[in-house]
């Protein structure tokens, strides 16, 4: 029989006139409530249609259709309801939404209603009613907490392929459908004067006291309704019903231009400097967001002042089946009844140890709801009207498989009485949600007289707190809390507010005598509620020696649910504080930590998605590529045509190939943008460079290019380029399109913290320029074609390593550089970037009588490895000059970054590794980068590795695969036959050591 | 955490590149007898203290400055922030 | 686009075509902006004065203090860092306008071309506060006309120059991202309106 | 008393009344013969292994506040030794021999689950590195395969493989590494020292120590002095702090690592994966919540909490690495300090001090270092030589340029 049809029953029973028109199906629905027009949605758990309204949450819809139990426990599997009325929920998590919008673990308890809402419950197989894993209850004996430390350890082989597979099953709530998520997410930022966290009656009355004195104010909420507990409450403010005054306060809020009001808005961390993290949830109340509009929206507040005005949250008190479906605290119950009109059944039973669990009877009562009894444990306490009083009393036990159906109680005569209720609204007191005051690592400080801990001095800077978040638990309190707090805030700023007359508001004392559990009965006392944390299980903690908070914590797994212990913690560290005989400060708490409430992935990534997950930058010849139908790759955030494909073409090889052997035959193009360019000017533009690079700098003529070696200052090298001189006081200094910024901020570091006084001025101009290699025998006969008649290119008058301010087609201004990466007889050729596009079209157009071929990455990469040259690959962030084979350019005579430490005895050693080439002794053999370099006999072991190979790539000029890498002494093993071992992939091939300059080794290519 | 530029004011920390320790300006003399050792505690020692902290930050999504910011590493609170140009030639590093 | 070709190559705009882009929402423009040169002016050690004042008088008006800008005529400029500046004309009369700023400014100052660095677009209409608050952490509500800001939007680092507070701005960033920055203040502004 | 399967079922029948506290809380004794300050994860490890390696069994460890509360008790929980140099592979790989054997050497199931760890490439260089990585594993005694897009499509179908900003070309898989129950660690050692006679003094903190005529003789703390022939220093992210109180300065710098879980969810991951073009790495629990990490805050910090730009720059790596993510929720972030050496290597050495020893610079590789850690440190402790795997964690390599720089950043010790 399933609980809606038990309670069904049971209104049936009790039609009587108590129930409400609008009641309709809905059995537990009350008369009044803020339920706001009454529109009716409909909505579905676990596949039953239901009916709700109009700002219902899921849980208070469920409630007031007789559905007590929606969910299942961690651990023991055990039928739960719902707890709490708000983000605390430990219990009521349910599986929202499906497909690629399913989203696990909700709490019912602050999922909006909306019409085709859709949730499922989770964690139970084959259904919430009977689920299959509750057998773990019956053994809960054998679960205690750390009992899975104990065992499971033999045979050790077993744990991966047996206990841990059917643990993993097991574990978890909801599940994820493994669909993208089909909906976008914003970020933003807002600042602000004052920023109020929580619009209760306290953050209301700041926020308008700010808002009057004209501050930038912005106050957010995690609720969709503002007004806090005066949503929950049935006494008013001044004249006005709570609601009412909450509406006026909102209505005066909107007419401000100055305050921002957020609802559906998380402050879910309180970061440096008044920064506040914010999540708000625009679209979560909708089936679906609008198209373009995010589902929500992580806002970074940048706040000069902030006050923490988030409330409180009521604690359980433990004893023995206190997880029942049906029991409830007493101030939730009390919301689900004056602000959604529903009551968990028809008849409760209240039981507290403070006089702020009566409100709930009284409430109840006056909406007609039976309360068959209201159980204090002070003896002292208060009279009760309506309702049976049981002073001194103690809930024992609770029966009711799926639901509550009665508790027995232990009068203060002794003796015990069974009370029949569907419902207990338990009250043991509430603690201050101090949370967002201990982000920076603050502590809070106990309060006897409430029996809490309270936020202490060290809050976060800037922050203050103010009403029940702060212990003052009254509205009067509150009110005048927040004004004050407002107007202390502002005074700091220099801003002048004033208090104006606050309303009358109930000024109740609470009056709570602690009481955490009820040591009566054998059974199990839940604590934590969704991790199946027992008062149990915090003694046996105790008992073996797991008694710092944080210990407790670890080893039962107290607090750690998603709800972070808000209902939990309070009571574990009572008991822990009573077993170990001290006071509960003593015991201390956890630390609390970011996010307040759980925070989605989706906000947290934003819009930095798929193929936005960060910018994508294109050469000035992108366009143009595309229309030949190049392949790109990602290099850095560049995107580069990695080959041009011809018809006929099947595989990447056969483009390479042609690619390269076109250049070296004849002539190739490439778009070579993408190296940094930092133009470097000043009167001392070339001794700074002197210090930046390893080789000497300050005699380059101008008109000349030099290749340059950069090392860190620990020696070793990290970039290398060139630097052209186009002026005394002028060069253009290039960078790998790797290290582009790095090499820029270095340049800077040195600039303004190492040698501040040098005239040197710095800027990129990496993206001003369209740069294209030209490169093959015919590369002067192409560009003589390109470039205006008044500038003489001929070999004579610009020869190898020249650089110079020319123009082209007719007047374009342009610059050009004689220097080589391919080997081949080449130029650089740039123009600003808005011709790139037009000057890759005139290079091709004025090529084609030579057949000239555009060549993409992989090219290039053929023929830097072909030439020996030094890339990523080499430049590893490890190798020294001297690895490279470059140490004798490093200036002994001197001063720059890095020589110093360059000659440091590890990084000198005769066996230092050295950049050498390798051929494979077997043509057909291929050299793969990564493989380990052996000796030619004996064992392939870590010891005996003689170095790697750290490039590799198929020559078409060579006929065969080649590579470059570091061999130990390679430069004295040339000639030598070796090894190249790639265990991981099962390969060992014999190649030859050989020079790294594979083609045209003297340079004449390049000089003719 | 907001870092106040001493020409921009209060900017987001995430406009900036981190360095470290603020004796990295004291590059060592090359042609110092021990300038080995020198530079090796230059580079590989630096203060890391809990507490307050000289460190370099660079506004590279901002005006490229390079920052001296004084900073307690324990609270994150910033006590003083100057431009490491001014404090570099008051350590004598003009030429 | 206009005319800034004068000999045989013909430009593309930074999105790629040969006409400015623009996207139109209520109460809001987005558009691309491509006829302005561009050239960075920095000062040379210790010639600031002589920087601001030669520069000035090419200008027609002096150079703006930190994080502003200001226009003269057909000139505008806005402060980049310390003693550096960048200086825009309009392209179609200016596009050599760093050879002549050079000249102007003499061994006092550096001067870069610029022009094609840059991509740039201007926002226009009644919405550019919600819906730069979506896209940066500039504090543009209580900012005025003449702010200058750097600021980067989508992981991308910009310029953002305030025009009119609320009413227009314009945003400067790198010309390569051009299309990624595009499509961020295209997504925003369909968020927000 | 001995942990078994049967002796929870006995204590389940008789009241769980027999189980004993894990480890005592004695006074300190006035002397030991060693005393390691730091009741971390490597501290407790090394006690455990002076006692059951060495024999050497009168040893304190002193912890400022409860045992296990460092980075022990806040990381991502991985092991692995996947290192690439010589100079740490084989220190790497004798670790995770001995996670392999470590629950019933010490008799706690701490839950070593090797279920594989895939380190994404996402370019042709990527690769390059992954195969001269995997081949130094192999050449190490560790494993290391490598797979194409294919490969890794078969095991997680549900990462990006549609509009991948930076596409999946492969990974190098890992498969006897994986997780532990971190916390577990740290009590399994307590025990095992505990039993073997070693005093655990929790809330004890180091406040000097005590030098005469280039010999340290013992530590101040306050809970009074504790004479010692040895003092092994084992503070991770306090070590600076620490080291200091004997006048050293070493080259550390203490970083904020900040690491989150999320809720609680049915099996999505089974290894830990790492994504290549961003900072995120993520793991799942057996209690089923999603364990995952990024990079540094960047800037040195003591704070123990991080910043949002960093939880954000994370997340986005996941949601690039797996789309289906976009509803999960995180649930709680932490952040460690984390004692960042100038190579990105740790240190196993004596000091210039005579019995003062000094065992740091994990950076955030501490966790999966913890066993081999203790089990060198306690050799150094005990034969006064370092351990075969551990001779290139000297403290006077940079003076001798002998770096051990995996990720080749040099003396910058946030970006290892």
């Amino acid at each position: 029989m399933t609980d809606a049809v038990m309670n069904a029953g049971r209104v049936a029973f009790q039609a009587d006139g108590s129930t409400g028109a609008r009641k309709g199906v809905q059995v537990n629905r009350l008369d009044g409530g803020l339920i706001k027009g009454g529109k009716p949605l409909n909505f579905t758990f676990d596949g039953k249609r239901f009916k709700g309204f109009e700002g219902d949450t899921l849980a208070s819809a469920l409630l007031a259709n007789g559905v007590r139990l929606m969910g299942r426990s961690f651990k023991y599997h055990r039928p739960r309801g719902v707890l709490t009325s708000g983000s605390e929920e430990p219990n009521a998590l349910v599986e929202l939404r499906s497909g690629g919008r399913q989203e696990p673990n909700t709490r019912a308890t602050v999922a909006e209603l909306y019409d085709g809402l859709e949730a499922n419950s989770q964690n139970r197989w084959p259904s919430l009613q009977h689920d299959f894993m509750a057998i773990n209850d019956r053994f809960s004996n054998f679960l205690t907490a750390g009992f899975y430390y104990k065992t499971f350890m033999w045979p050790a082989a077993f744990w991966e392929k047996l206990y841990e597979p059917i643990i993993r099953k097991a574990a978890g709530l909801g599940s994820i459908s493994f669909e993208a998520d089909p909906d976008a997410y914003d970020k933003g930022f807002l600042h602000c004067d004052l920023l109020v966290i929580g619009a209760g009656p306290t953050g209301l009355m700041a926020a308008l006291t700010a808002g009057r004195a004209g501050a930038q104010v912005i106050i957010a909420d995690e609720d969709f309704l503002l007004g806090g507990r005066l949503n929950a409450e049935t006494f008013g403010i001044g004249d006005l019903t709570g609601a009412a005054w909450v509406e006026q306060a909102q209505a005066e809020l909107a007419s401000m231009p100055n305050v921002r009001v957020m609802p559906r808005t998380t402050i879910i961390g309180a970061f440096d400097h008044g920064i506040y993290g914010a999540v708000e949830r625009v679209s979560d109340h909708v089936l679906a967001p609008e198209a373009g509009k995010p589902r929500q929206i992580l806002w970074r507040i940048y706040s000069k002042r902030a006050m923490l005005a988030a409330g409180a949250t009521e604690r359980p008190i433990a004893f023995e089946n206190n997880d029942r479906p049906g029991v409830m605290l007493a101030g939730a119950v009390r919301a689900y009844a004056n602000r959604w009109a529903v009551t968990p059944d028809q008849t409760v039973a209240v039981f507290t140890n403070n006089d702020d669990g009566h409100r709930t009877a009284a409430d109840l009562i006056a909406k007609g709801v039976k309360v068959t009894a209201v159980i204090d444990t002070r003896a002292a306490a208060p009279k009760v009207e309506g309702a049976e009083l049981f002073a001194g009393a103690q809930v024992v036990d609770t029966k009711g498989r799926l639901g509550l159906e009665w508790a027995r109680v232990r009068l203060a005569s002794g003796t015990t009485r069974d009370v029949p209720c569907g419902a207990l609204a338990v009250s043991g007191g509430w603690n201050p949600n101090v949370h967002l005051t201990c982000h920076q690592r603050g502590r809070p400080a106990w309060r006897e007289d409430i029996a809490a801990f309270v936020p202490a001095g060290d809050l976060p800077q800037h922050m203050s707190v103010a009403g029940a978040a702060n212990g003052d638990f009254s509205t009067a309190a509150a009110l005048r809390a927040g004004a004050e707090g407002a107007v202390a805030a502002l005074s700091e700023l220099g801003i002048e507010a004033k208090i104006s007359d606050l309303p009358e508001a109930e000024d109740a004392p609470i009056n709570v005598t602690p009481f955490w559990y009820v040591k009566e009965g054998k059974g199990r006392a839940w604590l934590d509620q969704q991790n199946d944390v027992t008062v149990k299980d915090v003694k046996l903690a105790h008992q073996e020696n797991f008694r710092s908070v944080e210990h407790l914590k670890r080893y039962t797994t107290l607090g750690m649910a998603t709800d972070q212990g808000k209902t939990s913690n309070m009571g574990g560290l009572a008991i822990m504080a009573e077993l170990a005989g001290k006071q509960i400060p003593e015991v201390g708490t956890t630390m609390f930590r970011p996010p307040y409430t759980p925070v989605s992935f989706g906000v947290m990534a934003g819009r930095s998605v798929g193929e936005d997950f960060r910018p994508t930058r294109k050469t000035p010849s992108h366009k143009w590529a595309e229309e030949q139908g190049a392949v790109f790759v990602e290099v850095g955030q560049w995107l580069r045509a990695q080959w041009f494909p011809r018809a006929g073409e099947t595989h990447w090889r056969q483009s390479v190939d042609r690619e390269v052997l076109q250049t070296r035959n004849s002539v190739g193009i490439c778009d070579v943008t993408t190296l940094g360019k930092i133009d470097v000017q000043g009167k001392d533009a070339a001794e700074f460079l002197n210090k930046m690079y390893a080789n000497a700098f300050a005699k380059l003529p101008v008109g000349k290019v030099r290749y340059g070696l950069m090392l860190r200052e620990d020696g070793i090298a990290y970039d290398d380029g060139t630097a052209a001189r186009f002026a005394e006081d002028h060069f253009v200094v290039t960078t790998t399109t790797a290290n582009a910024v790095l090499v820029y901020r270095n340049m800077e570091f040195a600039r303004q913290c190492l040698f501040p006084d040098m005239d040197v001025q710095l800027i990129s101009t990496t993206e001003a320029w369209a740069q294209f290699a030209v490169a093959g025998p015919n590369a002067r006969k192409l560009l003589q074609k390109v470039v205006d008649p008044e500038f003489d290119i001929s070999n004579e008058a610009f020869p190898f390593m020249g650089c110079g301010e020319i123009t082209v087609a007719g007047g374009c201004r342009a610059r050009l550089f004689r220097i080589s990466f391919s080997g081949e007889l080449a130029y650089e050729i740039a123009v600003p970037t808005r011709y790139g596009d037009a000057m890759i079209r005139k290079l091709m157009e004025a090529g084609e009588e030579f057949g000239a071929v555009p060549y993409g990455t992989e090219a290039l990469g053929v023929m830097r490895i072909e030439k020996g040259h030094a890339a990523g690959n080499e430049l590893n962030g490890t190798t020294s000059a001297l690895n490279l084979g470059m140490g004798g350019m490093v200036s002994k005579k001197k001063d720059c970054i890095g020589n110093t430490l360059s000659e440091r005895e590890g990084m000198n050693r005769e066996d230092a590794l050295k950049l050498v080439g390798f051929k494979p002794v077997n043509a057909a053999d291929p050299v793969q980068a990564g493989a380990h370099l052996m000796n030619a006999s004996g064992e392939v072991s870590a010891a005996t590795d003689q170095g790697y190979i750290t490039s590799a790539a198929y020559s078409p000029v060579l006929g065969c695969s080649i590579g470059i890498g570091f061999l130990k002494r390679g430069d004295s093993r040339k000639g030598e036959v070796i090894r190249a071992v790639n265990p991981l992939e099962g390969r060992e091939i014999q190649v030859e050591v050989v020079s790294a300059h594979f083609v045209d080794p003297e340079g004449e290519r390049l000089r003719g | 955490m907001i870092i106040n530029h001493p020409i921009l004011g209060p900017r987001d920390f995430q406009e900036f590149t981190y360095l470290g320790d603020a004796s990295l300006i004291d590059r060592p003399d090359w042609q110092a007898d021990n300038a080995a050792d020198q530079f090796h505690d230059y580079l590989y020692l630096r203060d890391n203290p809990a507490g307050e902290h000289r460190e370099l930050w660079f506004h590279e999504q901002g005006d490229r400055s390079w920052l001296v910011v004084t900073r307690n590493t324990v609270t994150h609170e910033i006590l003083n922030v100057e431009l490491a140009r001014d404090v570099a030639r008051a350590r004598g590093r003009s030429k | 686009m206009g005319k800034f070709d004068n000999h045989g190559l013909k430009a593309i705009s930074p999105l790629g075509g040969h006409e400015p882009r623009a996207d139109t929402f209520t109460g809001l423009l987005i558009r691309e902006v491509t006829d302005r040169a561009l050239a960075s002016l920095a000062a040379r050690q210790g010639q600031a004065e002589a920087v601001k004042s030669t520069a000035a008088s090419y200008l027609g008006g002096s150079l703006p203090e930190p994080a502003s800008w200001n226009a003269n005529g057909v000139f505008a400029a806005w402060w980049m860092g310390p003693d550096l500046w960048m200086v825009s004309a309009p392209h179609d009369s200016h596009e050599l306008m760093a050879a002549d700023l050079k000249q102007a400014v003499g061994d006092a100052g550096s001067v870069v071309e610029q022009t094609d660095g840059w991509c740039r677009f201007d926002m226009e209409g009644p919405r550019c506060f919600d819906v730069l608050e979506r896209l940066c952490n500039a504090n543009v509500r209580s900012g005025k006309a003449g702010d200058a800001t750097r600021t980067s939007m989508e992981h991308l680092g910009v310029f953002l120059l305030c025009q009119t507070p609320g009413q227009g701005y314009s945003i400067v960033g790198p010309r390569s991202s051009a299309a990624s920055l595009h499509h961020a203040l295209v997504a925003a502004a369909k968020s927000v309106i | 008393m001995r942990y078994s399967g049967l002796k929870v079922i006995k204590e389940a029948l008789t009241g769980h009344k027999g189980w004993r506290p894990t480890w005592r809380d004695p006074e300190p004794k006035k002397s030991y013969d060693v005393v390691i300050i730091g009741g971390g994860g490597h501290g407790l490890a090394t006690a455990y292994y002076l006692a059951k390696n060495h024999g050497i069994t009168n040893v304190a460890v002193i912890e400022k506040g409860w045992i296990g509360g460092g980075n022990v008790g806040r990381n991502t929980t991985i092991i692995r030794s996947n290192y690439l140099l010589d100079g740490n592979e084989p220190f790497y790989e004798l670790s995770l021999q001995l996670w392999e054997g470590l629950e019933q050497d010490f008799n706690y199931n701490a839950m070593v689950s090797q279920r594989g760890i895939l380190n994404l490439v996402h370019t042709d260089a990527q690769r390059d590195a992954a195969r001269r990585r995997g081949n130094a594993m192999i050449l190490n005694g560790s494993d290391a395969e490598l797979l194409d897009t294919d490969g890794v499509r078969a095991m997680y179908p549900f990462l990006n493989f549609n509009d991948a900003r930076f596409p999946i070309k492969g990974g190098l898989l890992h498969r006897r590494g994986g997780t532990v129950r971190h916390d577990a660690v740290a009590w399994g050692y307590a025990r095992g020292a505990d039993l073997r006679g070693v005093d655990i003094i929790q809330n004890c903190e180091v406040t000097g120590f005590k030098i005469e005529n280039g010999k340290c003789l013992g530590v101040e703390t306050t809970k009074g002095f504790i004479g010692a022939n040895k003092v092994a220093s084992c503070v991770a992210g306090s070590s600076s702090r620490v080291m200091e109180k004997a006048g050293m300065r070493l080259p550390i710098e203490s970083h904020v690592l900040q690491a989150f879980v999320s809720e609680g969810l049915k099996p999505v991951l089974d290894g830990v994966i790492t994504f290549g073009a961003g900072h995120f790495y993520c793991s799942q629990s057996d209690k089923g919540g999603l364990v995952f990490g990024g990079d540094l805050d960047m800037y040195n910090s003591y704070a123990q909490r991080g910043n949002l730009p960093v939880v954000e720059d994370v997340m986005e790596g996941g949601m690039a690495l797996i789309p289906a993510l976009g509803r999960v929720r995180m649930l709680r972030s932490w952040g460690g300090i984390m004692d960042m050496s100038m190579d990105g290597s740790p240190f196993i050495d004596k000091t210039h001090i005579d019995g003062l020893y000094f065992n740091g610079g994990w950076c955030y590789g501490g966790f999966k270092a913890t066993p081999a850690s203790g089990w060198c440190y306690a050799h150094l402790l005990a034969t006064d030589t370092p351990h075969k795997v551990a001779t290139a964690y000297r403290l006077d390599r940079f003076r001798r340029g002998c770096m051990i720089d995996e990720k080749g950043q040099g003396a910058q010790p946030n970006l290892h």
